[in-house]
Parts: structure tokens; sequence; C-alpha cells
């Protein structure tokens, strides 16, 4: 068993990978506009199937997926306008847990009727974007597929993007201000909608990548998006709310422990394996690896 | 410079200021007083943009504003210093001061280095996040924020709240250095100290209605006037 | 109401036309459609020199046994006394209890495939079950020799869950080992931790039970992560939906162990199944579903046991269902084996109707050759 | 008045009265029904009993679990093995499963106790996800994906000559009336007091000597006892349950919904709101492709345009009603409105 | 007899020192006064006695009892009860549920009718604790902490925000319930509002102990106006 070790350990990180990748858009959804987005899976579904029907009527993968990820950021600002909006959103300090709530209620609203147009439109047969790189890449101690890689890579790519606008930027300045106090931000100057577009743009256009990827690898139909986006969300915990490392770590973390319960205990166990390590990082640290305890005064 | 003009506006179904008028002149910093509750906070909402008017106008150096978003009235020279800490606390006061001068790019070196020599401690914490600093000097932090940028209109909504006796008067001592360059200043205040300090011009709204409006001396030297609007203010709250 | 015209048979359909199981509830309950238009048009179902039209009364169940079980309680407050369905495994054994308590009704299962839901008094099946697809698998590894298995299953598919110990026990018998069972659910997506440990321990064969997306994915990462050996599924999976989710070439000499379909026969060149792909094709504008010949078949069935009971009474129609010939029912697409005595229904109410194996070659199955 | 403390007793005779008269109209009604309209009035008032115990956690302490449909589950099964495996009567089966639910509830707390929020919620997400993978893994007890079949009904005593499906809705609608008194005296109590405390300001509820463990603790336990007792009953009168039943997609998340429609933290939301989404599925049966759609867009409605719950204004209605000129003025309502 | 005696309390966060080991006793009965420029850690020695936050050294001594500081719930259940430097009610709910809230824990819920006139919150007592008028609202905050009957009770800035008059009402408040008991540990920047009502002053400078004594002292120290008062101000407290 122990020499299948670097196999599972690469298999950890492909698929931790992905958890991330789904993960990521959430969290900054989460982050800036207190949003719990559960639509978040159904930008990563439509992502996958936009991508199919654009490779199905013989565009090429990657033109496929620039225009899927265009696609879906359009449809995440409608999200945003129709399912959002009207609930008056309420970042900052005075965040009514009530209007979390009503918040939550929407996006599964909103998570349902995405699913029932894309039901309507494309059917609930699952299946499958022919891959655009079929490569297996072996190496002595382990094998993992070119896709793989790409995710990997991917993902690498996306934090460091990601990073470099919310750090890097005035763009990314005013972000980051919203998501503490939106008040106070509004009194600097900064346009509330600019930051709402750029938010639900760069969170639905992340889902979209993760979708169009992954998609290429895993079977997508309507409801593909509801598990990734629960996996995302005690991704979201364990790394620690809103926070961009966290996402990536929790992601990483989850997915080598469902890999190593799997393949060292038993597969019925992978989701069990899950939630203790859900309740032993939220034991040890309520606010998750990355999260921050709030300060009392 | 800036003119009140009937300004009505409030929260949902409930009217908080009834036809606000008066002027704040570049030379005259001038003081707002009222109770708790009459008013003061939402007004310096409803000019900053945060809050709809829903009656009347402001005008700023003769342009109407009434209908300007936050932002372009950030750009048109108002900066407010709102009522509470509301510095954005996981940012570093660096940071918090970046986003101050926000509506004019990023600010050099210069920017940096006036608030700073107006705010020494400011200086020292500047790597360090917002959310830590004491009470008091999250509130400095918020004045050297507004100040970042280059406001033509300062209000400040109860500066002195929770600040030690020194702050106080280093504050007062600030703004009036403030003042003396041109810019206008609207201060809402409790602290009379701190309006004698700054004031030359006060305005006192009651239960969102002006009632007076003269200079600070006579309204804040315990005069006669003084007496009647406080007293007044006074009696009327017990009612509530 | 209109359910009790004099005139007019109402049979009840419970299927999921919503919901996740969409894709196969629905072509099952256009299957059924179609036959009682053809029916009625032929002029019905014709009792004692009176002739009946059907009407089908269509009820939503979502896959769902709450919604099941209020779909049916409104049928029945309805008077509607003759149902098909359903479909899921999950939605069966919660109907049980209450149509097994109830001398007014009659059921026809068309899709569970989940043992134990007939009784042969008020309650059939023209469904295979788990264990009748068992029967391919057993035949396929004492031809070919296999020496040992893992298996893969579908924790979420009452069926292959149910039927696994015996399909055990039964390998077990023919000197096959049981390397590993291992168990995922539908809309699992990684199975690479399993699949590593799988070329430790280098099987034979890797039977794959469940569906279609998951039996496609499987088989692409366990090639992937370098499994050499036979890959056997034992799932209802037509080469349209295959094909949606791995490259033809990747399941090339593939085994599948499941009674023929739709598609099957239609390949066959039977041409009852040709017409009804034909019909069906016309009205609905693409191929029928897998299950669509059994739903299908499921009211030709009423119909016989309504003509052959000359009433509607339940308990006649409950005797006459359960004494009804294969032959007695020419219009049959699915081919039962019949009973010993030439039934259609065994004593229990299941129908004998067993796996095939078949090999994927090229674009699609075909009927595999076992000896080699 | 002048009593600042006035527990309301008043109020609370009011409010078992009014839940009273409700039931006995209920019941009434009920027995004029098909069987089909009972099993939705059954099914809609376990749905009902679930949603007021959820919200005593969530609209009156300020946690939203998504273990809830686990511990329905949990509630169903144990009254499924008490009957039917070892003969218990179901009114013996009933108590102690809603007892083992009501530890299981604690159990819950002690192991979220440090966390809050949405950290809170997805920690019971894992936790009624692993309830639901459980039901299907120990299948030695539970029958696993097949279900558990054979669960005998709730006896039916000789002086009730309803037929047994009216039996079930009437021991439904009286465990929703139990529930709802239950629930009423306990958001009454100081525990209830408590509770509110650690909702709205958790800090400031330590810093006055609330014992903020043993409030939670005890929401947690009641709202769970609740939970198994709809389970239990649930089970006796559908004689079959499968762990689809108990999922956190299904049953949890649509008790948020029916709880944040019909209005939290009021005890009649909830009811209202388990009342609505159960017969609108139901009513939307006749359009059953664009059934979900339909759903979906009304759920975002209800949100949208009373975000404080049908209850809301079902209670602004009455107000008018009644006359009185100025309805108060709802404060997260204005404050809402306040932000551009 | 000392209440509360702080022995080399000390209390870091990461680099910042917010008490340097602080050893302050506190006379049963007074009102006692803390003042120190900002940041200089008197929100945090209350957090500290009232078991908010964990000091990194030093114990504190209550009445006979060493060992402290205890966790909050045992902190109260002594008698050690804070308000917050941010005013702190339960917004959402209304006066009423507020105060039922209060009496949960309090040994003599019956005090609360008496504290309601004396808070003024009689009219208010069904509107919903978020809409009141901020002195209210702060009035509010101080009877949910009376309503706990403390021996102790840890004032952070309860007159910020106030206009004048309110703040003399919040005096004769305090001093009322003071007069029945209670022994005050007051932080305000209200330089006069404190020095009339404390009987001692401690000053807190940079985590340490500046000055102790009595409010005259206290004003006349050049030590205290350089840090804290500032030429003017100390002249207009007079
Ligand atoms: N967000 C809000 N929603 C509803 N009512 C509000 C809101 N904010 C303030 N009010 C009400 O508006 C009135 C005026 O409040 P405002 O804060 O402007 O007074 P103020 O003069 O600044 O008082 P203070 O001296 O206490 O700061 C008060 O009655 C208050 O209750
Ligand atoms: N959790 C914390 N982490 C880091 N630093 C902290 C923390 N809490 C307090 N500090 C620092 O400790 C010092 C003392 O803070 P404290 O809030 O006690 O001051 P204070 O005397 O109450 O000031 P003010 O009068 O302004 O309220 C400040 O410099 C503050 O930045
Ligand atoms: C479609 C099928 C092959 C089987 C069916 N879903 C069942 O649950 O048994
Ligand atoms: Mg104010
Ligand atoms: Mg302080």
């Amino acid at each position: 068993m122990l020499e299948l070790l670097p196999q599972q350990l690469a298999n950890g990180l492909a698929l931790g990978s992905t958890y991330a990748l789904v993960a990521m858009g959430l969290t900054l959804i989460f982050g800036v506009l207190l949003i719990p987005n559960f639509a978040h899976g159904e930008f990563y579904m439509l992502g996958a199937f936009i991508t199919y029907a654009l490779v199905a009527s013989g565009l090429n993968f990657w033109l496929a997926m620039a225009a899927a990820v265009v696609l879906v950021t359009g449809i995440g600002w409608i999200v945003d306008r129709v399912v959002f909006q009207p609930i008056g959103s309420a970042p900052g300090h005075s965040a009514a847990q009530g209007s979390g709530l009503s918040m939550m209620i929407s996006a599964l609203a909103g998570s349902i009727i995405l699913q029932q147009v894309a039901t309507i439109i494309w059917g609930t047969e699952a299946r499958t974007i022919p891959a655009p790189m079929t490569g297996v890449i072996q190496t002595p101690y382990f094998t993992i597929t070119a896709l793989q890689l790409t995710v990997i890579g991917t993902l690498t790519a996306a934090w460091i993007a990601v990073w470099l606008v919310l750090h890097r930027s005035r763009l990314g300045l005013a972000i980051r201000a919203t998501s503490q106090n939106r008040d106070a931000a509004l009194l600097m100057g900064i346009s509330m909608t600019q930051v709402r577009l750029a938010t639900f743009g760069i969170g639905a256009a992340l889902g979209a990548v993760a979708g169009a990827l992954l998609g290429a690898t895993f079977p997508i139909y309507p409801s593909m998006g509801v598990t990734p986006v629960l996996k995302a969300f005690v991704v979201l915990v364990i790394g620690g709310i809103g926070s961009l490392p966290g996402a990536i770590a929790g992601g990483l973390v989850l997915g080598m422990v469902e890999v190593m319960v799997a393949g060292y205990g038993a597969s019925q166990f992978q989701d069990i394996g899950t939630f203790v390590i859900l309740v032993a990082v939220l034991l040890i640290r309520p606010q998750g690896l990355f999260g921050r305890a709030q300060v009392e005064r | 410079m800036l003119r009140i003009d009937g300004l009505s506006a409030g929260y949902g179904r409930l009217e908080v200021l009834h036809a606000v008028s008066f002027t704040v002149e570049r030379d005259l910093p001038t003081v707002m007083l009222g109770a708790n509750g009459a008013g003061k906070t939402t007004l310096c909402r409803v000019i900053s943009g945060l809050i709809p008017a829903r009656a009347g106008g402001i005008v700023l150096d003769g342009a109407d504003i009434t209908r300007l978003s936050p932002a372009e009235r950030v750009r048109a020279g108002i900066a407010l210093v709102p009522e509470g800490r509301q510095v954005f606390p996981d940012m570093t006061v660096r940071e918090n001061l970046r986003l101050g001068a926000y509506v004019h790019g990023e600010p050099g070196r210069t920017g940096f280095d006036a608030v700073f020599a107006m705010f020494p401690i400011l200086a020292q914490r500047q790597n360090q996040r917002a959310g830590l600093l004491s009470g008091g000097e999250q509130q400095m932090l918020a004045l050297a924020r507004a100040l970042m940028s280059r406001p033509r209109l300062l209000l400040l909504d109860e500066p002195s709240q929770g600040l030690a006796p020194k702050a106080v008067a280093l504050i007062a001592e600030t703004v009036n250095r403030i003042a003396a360059t041109g810019v206008g200043v609207l201060l809402v205040e409790q602290n009379l100290i701190l309006a004698q300090a700054i004031a030359r011009h006060a305005v006192v709204l009651e239960t969102g209605t002006c009632v007076a409006d003269g200079p600070a001396g006579d309204l804040l030297a315990g005069g006669a006037v003084a007496d009647s609007y406080l007293g007044k203010t006074r009696r009327h709250r017990h009612v509530v | 109401g209109r359910a009790s015209a004099a005139d007019e048979i109402v049979i009840g359909e419970i299927h999921p036309i919503t919901g996740p199981a969409t894709f196969y509830g629905l072509p099952e309950s256009r299957g059924i459609q179609l036959a009682a238009d053809r029916i009625n048009k032929a002029g019905g179902v014709t009792l004692g020199g009176k002739s009946y039209q059907i009407r089908i009364a269509t009820e939503d169940d979502q896959a769902s046994p709450t919604t099941g079980v209020a779909a049916l309680r409104k049928l029945v407050s309805a008077d509607v006394r003759f149902i098909i369905g359903p479909l899921a495994s999950g939605v069966a054994p919660a109907l049980k209890p209450i149509i097994e308590r109830n001398d007014k009704l009659t059921q026809l299962i068309d899709g569970t495939i989940a043992d134990d839901m007939t009784n042969g008094k008020n309650i059939f099946r023209n469904q295979a079950t788990a264990s009748g697809y068992n029967v391919a698998v057993v035949k396929l590894f004492s031809a070919r020799k296999y020496k040992s298995v893992a298996m893969m299953t579908d924790r979420f598919h009452a069926g292959f869950m149910n039927s696994q110990k015996t399909l055990a026990a039964d390998l077990k018998g023919l000197g096959v080992t049981t390397a590993s069972e291992d168990f995922y659910k539908l809309g699992d997506t990684d199975f690479s931790a399993t699949l590593t440990n799988l070329r430790g321990r280098n099987v034979d064969v890797l039977l794959i039970r469940g569906y279609p997306a998951e039996g496609a994915l499987i088989t692409k990462q366990a090639r992937q992560l370098g499994f050499s050996g036979q890959v056997v599924w034992e799932m209802v999976s037509p080469p349209s939906t295959v094909l949606k989710n791995i490259p033809a070439a990747e399941m090339e000499g593939v085994f599948n162990c499941i009674p023929l379909t739709t598609e099957d026969y239609v390949k066959l060149g039977d041409e009852k199944a040709k017409a009804l792909d034909q019909a069906y094709r016309g009205r609905f504008n693409e191929g029928p579903g897998e299950l669509t010949a059994l739903s299908y078949d499921a009211v030709y069935i009423f119909k016989a046991a309504f003509e052959k009971a000359g009433s509607l009474d339940n308990a006649a129609v409950n005797k006459a269902m359960a004494a009804l010939k294969v032959a007695d029912i020419p219009e049959l697409v699915t081919r039962y084996t019949p009973q010993p005595d030439g039934r259609l229904f065994a004593s229990d109410g299941q129908v004998d109707l067993r796996g095939e194996v078949s090999v994927w070659r090229g674009e699609g199955w075909e009927p595999a050759s076992l000896k080699d | 008045m002048m009593d600042p403390l006035a527990s309301s007793r008043h109020g609370f005779i009011r409010t078992v009265a009014a839940a009273s008269a409700m039931l006995v109209a209920a019941c009434a009604v009920s027995l004029q029904l098909n069987d089909y309209y009972l099993y939705v009035v059954t099914i809609g008032a376990i749905f009902a009993v679930l949603a007021v115990s959820f919200d005593v956690l969530l609209g009156y302490t300020g946690y939203l679990s998504l273990a809830h449909g686990a511990l329905y589950g949990l509630g169903a099964y144990i009254c499924a093995v008490l009957t039917a495996r070892h003969g218990l009567p179901f009114w013996a089966a009933l108590p102690v499963a809603g007892l083992a639910t009501g530890a299981a509830g604690a159990l819950v707390a002690l192991l979220s106790f440090r966390t809050r929020g949405l950290y809170f919620a997805v920690l019971t997400l894992g936790i009624g996800l692993v309830g639901h993978q459980l039901f299907l893994v120990f299948d030695q007890v539970t029958g696993g994906v097949g279900g558990f079949v054979g669960i005998p009904g709730p006896e039916q005593p000789a002086w009730l000559p309803v037929s047994p499906v009216a039996y079930a809705a009437l021991l439904a609608l009286a465990l929703l009336w139990v529930t709802f008194v239950a629930a009423s005296l306990f958001v009454r109590s100081k525990l209830g007091a408590a509770c509110l405390a650690v909702r709205e300001d958790i800090t400031l509820a330590r810093a006055l000597g609330i014992r903020v463990a043993a409030a939670r603790l005890s929401a947690f336990a009641f709202s769970a006892t609740f939970a198994g007792l709809a389970g239990a009953l649930f089970a006796a009168i559908s004689s079959f349950i499968a762990p689809e039943s108990f999922t956190v997609l299904g049953t949890g998340f649509q008790l948020v919904a029916l709880v944040v429609v019909g209005g939290m933290g009021t005890l009649w939301g909830p009811v209202v709101g388990a009342i609505l989404l159960t017969a609108l599925p139901e009513a939307l049966r006749v359009a059953s492709t664009y059934s979900l759609l339909a759903y979906g867009v009304l759920l975002l409605v209800c949100v949208i345009f009373a975000p404080k719950g049908i209850a809301s204004l079902i209670s602004a209605a009455v107000r008018r009603f009644r006359g009185k000129s100025k309805p108060a003025p709802d404060p997260a309502r204005l404050r809402r409105e306040a932000t551009p | 007899m000392s209440l509360l005696r702080i022995n080399g309390v000390e209390a870091r966060f990461g680099g910042v020192v917010a008490l340097a080991g602080v050893t302050l006793d506190i006379p049963e009965g007074v009102i006692f006064g803390l003042i120190g420029p900002n940041g200089a850690g008197k929100t945090t020695l209350i957090n500290v006695v009232s078991g908010l936050v964990k000091p990194t050294a030093g114990s504190i001594t209550f009445g006979a009892e060493a060992g402290g500081p205890w966790p909050i719930a045992s902190a109260v259940s002594r008698g050690i009860v804070r308000t917050f430097q941010q005013t702190r009610a339960f917004l959402g709910l209304t006066v009423r549920e507020n105060l039922r809230i209060a009496a949960v824990s309090s040994p003599d819920p019956a005090c609360i009718e008496e504290l309601v006139d004396a808070c003024g919150l009689a009219p208010v007592l069904d509107r919903v604790a978020g809409d009141l008028p901020y002195a209210t609202l702060r009035h509010l905050g101080i009877a949910l902490a009376l309503a706990l009957k403390p021996r102790l009770l840890l004032l952070d800035e309860p007159a910020v925000g106030l206009a004048e008059e309110e703040v003399e009402r919040l005096g004769a408040l305090v001093r009322r319930w003071h007069a029945g008991g209670i022994t005050v540990l007051l932080v305000e920047h209200n330089v006069r509002f404190l020095m009339e009502m404390s009987d001692r002053v401690a000053v807190l400078d940079r985590g340490a102990v500046l000055f102790v004594g009595t409010p005259a002292e206290c004003q006349d120290r050049q030590e205290v106006i350089d840090v804290y008062l500032g030429r003017r101000q100390a002249d207009a407290a007079d």
C-alpha cells in the first residue's frame, strides 16, 4: 500500500485543486458582498454547458471556454441584479442575520431557477465535454493526466491573478475596502456598482473556468453544481471564509483527506472523513485555518 | 460655499430632517449643535450622499450637488469624517490613507507626509491593522483619511468622541490649521470645548429643524440665546 | 368526475417527469402515451362487447418517496385503480404498503429493478430485477474463467446494493475471488483513490454497477491510472449516453450485462421495436429511451389483462394479470422468457427478464460471443 | 404595562387558545377531505412541526442548522427499529425517539460549541450529510438505500372511527399543536430569553452573565426533540422510510426556506410557510415541467417582497384591518431602506 | 479595604504591549476614575478584569478571593459587571425584552422596576432598542449592567457622545446606584465629568500606571498634564 502513496498524493493534489478552483469564486463573493452564493454551482454548471455547446458546434475548446467565461460573467451580473440586489445587500458591520438568510434563500431560488432553465435547454442527461487534451504523464512514482495538470496550473494562475487584482490594483483596494465597511467605502468615493460588477464578474468567471475545465473531466448535467458548491462551502469554512489562501489550503486539505480516507480506509467513509476534518478544524480554530477572530472592544 | 436649502430626508416612513436651510462659509468654520437624535448625523449623511434628499437642495460653490453620487461628491470636494469608528479594520493604516485619496488615484509621498506630520502616531503604526488601534487612534485615522482626499469642505461628525483631552486639543489645532488653508469646515459637536476652539459660526438643529443660526460667540458663550435654545432642546427631549 | 366516465379506463402512471431522473422518467411516460394512443386508435379496450378508451393520468414523483406517495394518493382519490410505475427504487417501496393494503388497486412496475417489490397479488413488474441482470454477469464470468473481480457499486442504487451479496456468493461459487467491494454515489467524480488501490491488486475484472455517467468516468480514470484488466458494466447505458461521456475508443471491448433495451431491439431488426422507434421519433423528435419499451409494454399488458378479465374489477384484473401468457400479448416489444407454464409473470408477480452479455464495438453495444 | 418584565402570561393563554381553535378547525376540515388532501395535510403538519422546532433554533437562537433533516431521520429510524424490530407500541416508541433525538441535538450543540454564523451552518451541513450517509452505511439497522420496510402504524383507538389516513392527519395536527404550545412556553421562559440574547449579541450576553452554553444546549435539545417526534410520526404513518427523505438538500434546505418564507422568529410564521410550501408543489403538479421553475421564482418573489416572511405581511394586514392607523415601522426594514 | 486588587497585569497582542504590568488597588465603595491617553490600555484593563481577555501575566484579587481573573461567566457571578465602550444593548429587541434578558441572571429581578424609572425607560419599554435615541440607548446599556446588582461596575466611557444635560443625568444615575453600595471603575475622557464623579483617580500611560491620587492632585500633576490633559483642557476642566 505504501508504494502507492506518491500516486495517492498526486490524486489528492489533483482532487484538491478542483475543490479550490470552485471555492475561490465563492469565497470572493462572500468575502466582499457577504452573499452566500449557492448559485455559484450554477455558474460552474453554465460554464460547463456553454463550453460544451460551443465545442459541440465545432469551436476550439479554449475559445469555447473563453466565450463561456464571458457569457457566464454576464449571467453573474444578471443574477446579482435580479436575485441579490433586491434583497438590499447589507455588507458592512450591521449585516443583520436576517438579511444574510434572505440572501441565502434567494441564492437557493436563483440556483433552482438556473438549474431548471438549463434542464429545459439541455435536458438532464449527463455528458462530458470532449477533452481538449488526453495525454497522461507517467513518472516513476505516479501518473497524472495532462488535464489534471492544467487544472493545477489554472488554479495557480487564477490565484496569482486574483491576488494581483486585490492587492496591487486600485480596483482591488476598493473591493477590499468595500468588504470591510461599505458606507465608509462609499465615503471614499468608491463606486458600489463598480465593485459589485467586478466582484460578481470575477467570481462568476472563476466559476465558469472551473466548470469548463472540470466539465472536460467530469459529467455535466443541470444539477452538477450542487455537490461541488456544498463541498466548496466546507472548503471555505476549513480555510476561513473570505480568505483566498484559505480557499486554496482548504481545498487541498479536503482533497488530500478524501483521497487518503478512500485509499487507506474505505470508500464509503470518504464523506465521513471530510466531516471529521471539518469538526477537528472548527474545534481548534472556529474561524477556520486562515480566518481572523473578531476583536472585542 | 455650502448652501443647504429646504432639505428634508429620513428613513423609511420616518422623516428626520424637515426643510433645513443654512449656509457654511469658507472663512467661517461652522459648528452644528443639537441634542442627541436631532438629526445631525443624518444631515451629514445626506450632504455626503449616503442618504438621498427627499426635498430641497445642496449647493456647493454654486454647483447643485443634490443628485450626485457619493463618489461624485467626494470628487467635488466633500469629505466626511463619519460618526463612530468607520475605519477599514482589516487594512493597514497606510491602506486606509490610500483609500482616502481614492478619487485622486495613488497618493504620492507628499500626501502621506503631510498627514503623518500632523499625526505622528499614524506614521509609527502605518503597517498595523487599523482594527487594532485604540478607539482614539482610530478616530485620528478617520480624520487623516478624510484629509487625504484634499477636500474643499470637511464634514466632521463628533470627532472628539472618545478622545483624550490632549487629542481633542490636537484635533482642534489640526482643524483650525486646515480651515486656515481655505477648507470649509462643518463640525457636528456636543463637546462645547472643541466647538468653541474651532467654530466662528453656529447652527442649532432641533428635532430636524434649524432653529438658530448665528455667530458662534453668541450661541456658545453662554449668552441668553444659547441657553434658550439648548434649554428648549432639553425640555423637548424629556417628552419623548 | 371524468375518471368514472362510462367509456373510459383511466390508467395512472407515476414517473419522475421533473427532477434529476427526468432523463429516464420522461421517455417512460411518453412510451405509455404512445401505447395508449395506439390502442385507442385501434378501437380501444373491448370488454363485454363494449369498447373503452384508455386515458392516462400522469403524476410526477420527482423520484422522491414523499412526492410519490402524494401522487399515488391523488390518483387513488380520483378513483384511479390501475397504476404503472414507478421508476425509482426509492419510491416503489414507499408505495408498496399502500397498494398492498388497497384491494382496489393494481400496479405494474415498469422501472425499478430493486428486488422484492412485487407480490403477485396486485403488484406486478415487467421490468427485470437486479438479480436478473446478474444472470449475465455470472454467465460471463463462467465463460471467460475470470479469477478475480473488484466491484464498484452505486451506493444510492437499491437494486444493485441489495443484490450484491448474492452476486458475490454466486461468483464465489465459480471460484472467483472478490478482491474488493467499493461503493460510490451518484454524482461522484473522483475515484482515483480507489482505482489506485485497484492497480495494486491486479484483478482480472473491474465490475461497475450503476449509471453510465459514473461508469464512463470510472472506466476512463481506471485506464488513466494504468488498470489493464477487463472492464465489465452492469448498467442501462445506451450508446448515445455513453458517447456523451467517453470517447468510443476508450470503450472498445467493455462488456455490459443487462437485458436488451429498446435500442438493442431496433438494432436486432425487430419490427415492433422499429415501429415503436418510428412512432416515438415522429411524435417527440428524438429517439426513445432505453426503458420506453417496458412502459409501452406495460399498457398492452394491462389491456390484455382487462380483456381477459372481461371486467374492470381489480380482483378480476389481478387474477387475469397473473394468468396472462406471454403468447397472449403479441404486441410486446420486450422478449420476456415465459415461465415454464408459458405465463408472463411468476407467482410473485415478477417477469423473467434476463441480462445478456454485450460488448462495445466501434460505436455501440453488440451481442457478445462468450467463447474465445 | 408597569411591570417591565410582565411575563406575558395573558399573551400565552391567548396563543394557546388561538392554537387550540385552529387545531379544532383544522381537524374538522380535515375530516371532510379525501385521502389525497389528507395526506397533504399530514405531510404539511409534520413539516410544520419541523419548521416550528427549527425556528426555535434559527429564529430565536440565531443558529442556522442544516442537520435538522438528519435529526428528523434519526427520530424516524429509532421509531422504526423500536416498533418493527422490538415490537414496542408506537406510543412507547414515540417519546423514546423524541428524547434520543433530543440527546443527539445536544451532541450537535457540543460538537459545534465554538462556531457561529456560516461556520456553524457549514458544520451542521457536514453533520447532516454524514447523518444521511450513516443511514445508508448502517444497512443492518436501517435497511440501507432500500429503506426500512414494514413499520407498524400508530395503534388507532377503537373510539375513533375514522380511516387510518384521517387518523394520521389528526395525529400530525395534534403533534403540531403540542409542538406549538411547547415552543411558545420555551421562548417565553428564562431559557428563551437567554436564547434571544445569544442570537442578538453573544458577547453582551456573556457580559450579562447569561450561560450561553446552557442556552444553546437547551435550544438544540428542545428543537431536536420535536424533530425526532416528527420523524417518529412520519415513520409510523408512512410504514416505509428511506435515507432519501432525510437529506440535507431536500429536508435541510427546505426547512430553511419554509421558515424564512413564513417568517422566522415568530412561531406561527413557520406554520404558514410549511402550509404554503407543501401545498405549492402539490398545486403545481399540473404544470409539472415548469413546476420547479415556478417554485424557484415564487421563492425568490417571496424573499424579495416579503423579506420578513409572510407572517409579517399577514400581521400588517391584520393591523390595518383592525384600523390601527399607524402601523409601527419595522426597524429592520427601515434600516434596509436607508442604504441607497 | 480594597475590593479589587490588580497585581502586575500584563497584556500583549503580538508585538503590542497594551498593559505593561499594572498594579492598582480599588477600595470598596469608591468611584474610581481611570484616565489616560488613547491607546493607554484602559479598555484592555477592563477586558482583563471582566474576563474577556486573558492577561499574559499577573493576577487579580476580588474581595477576599484571589486567583483571578476569572472567565467572564464566573466574573459576573462574583459581581464584576461591565459595559462596553461602544454602547451595547440587544439592538433588535424591545427594551422590555432587553430587560427580561438581564433579569435572567439578576440576583434580584425586582430591582429592575426601579431601574426603569431611574433610567427613564418607562415610556419606551415596547420600542426596539435599535430605534431609541442615542442617549436613551446608553442608559439602557447601563441599566442592563445595573440589573445584575454588581459589586463592581466597570464603565467604559459611558458619557461618550452624550449632550451635556444627558451627562448630568447619567452622573446622577451612577451616583444613586453607587450610594446603594456598588463600587465603580469609571473610564472616561470627559474630564469634568470624571473628576466630579471620582473619589480617586488613576492615570494610565502606555500600559503603565503613571499616577494614583485624588482628582484635585491629579489635575495639578505636570506629568498628567503632559501626557493626557494638555494645557488648555486642564484649564477648561476647572
Ligand atoms: N438607520 C436609521 N434608520 C431609522 N432611523 C434612524 C436611522 N438612523 C437614525 N435614525 C433616527 O433618526 C433620528 C436622527 O438621528 P441622527 O443620528 O441623525 O441624530 P444625531 O443628531 O446625529 O444624534 P447624536 O447626537 O446621538 O449623534 C433619530 O431619531 C434616530 O432614531
Ligand atoms: N487585540 C489586540 N491586538 C493588538 N493590539 C491591541 C489589541 N487590543 C488592543 N490593542 C492595542 O493595545 C493598546 C491599548 O488599547 P486599549 O483599547 O486598551 O486603549 P484605551 O486606553 O482603551 O484607548 P481609548 O481611550 O482610545 O479607548 C492600543 O495601542 C491598541 O492598539
Ligand atoms: C433505471 C433503472 C435501471 C433502475 C431504477 N432506477 C431503479 O432504481 O431500480
Ligand atoms: Mg450623530
Ligand atoms: Mg478604550
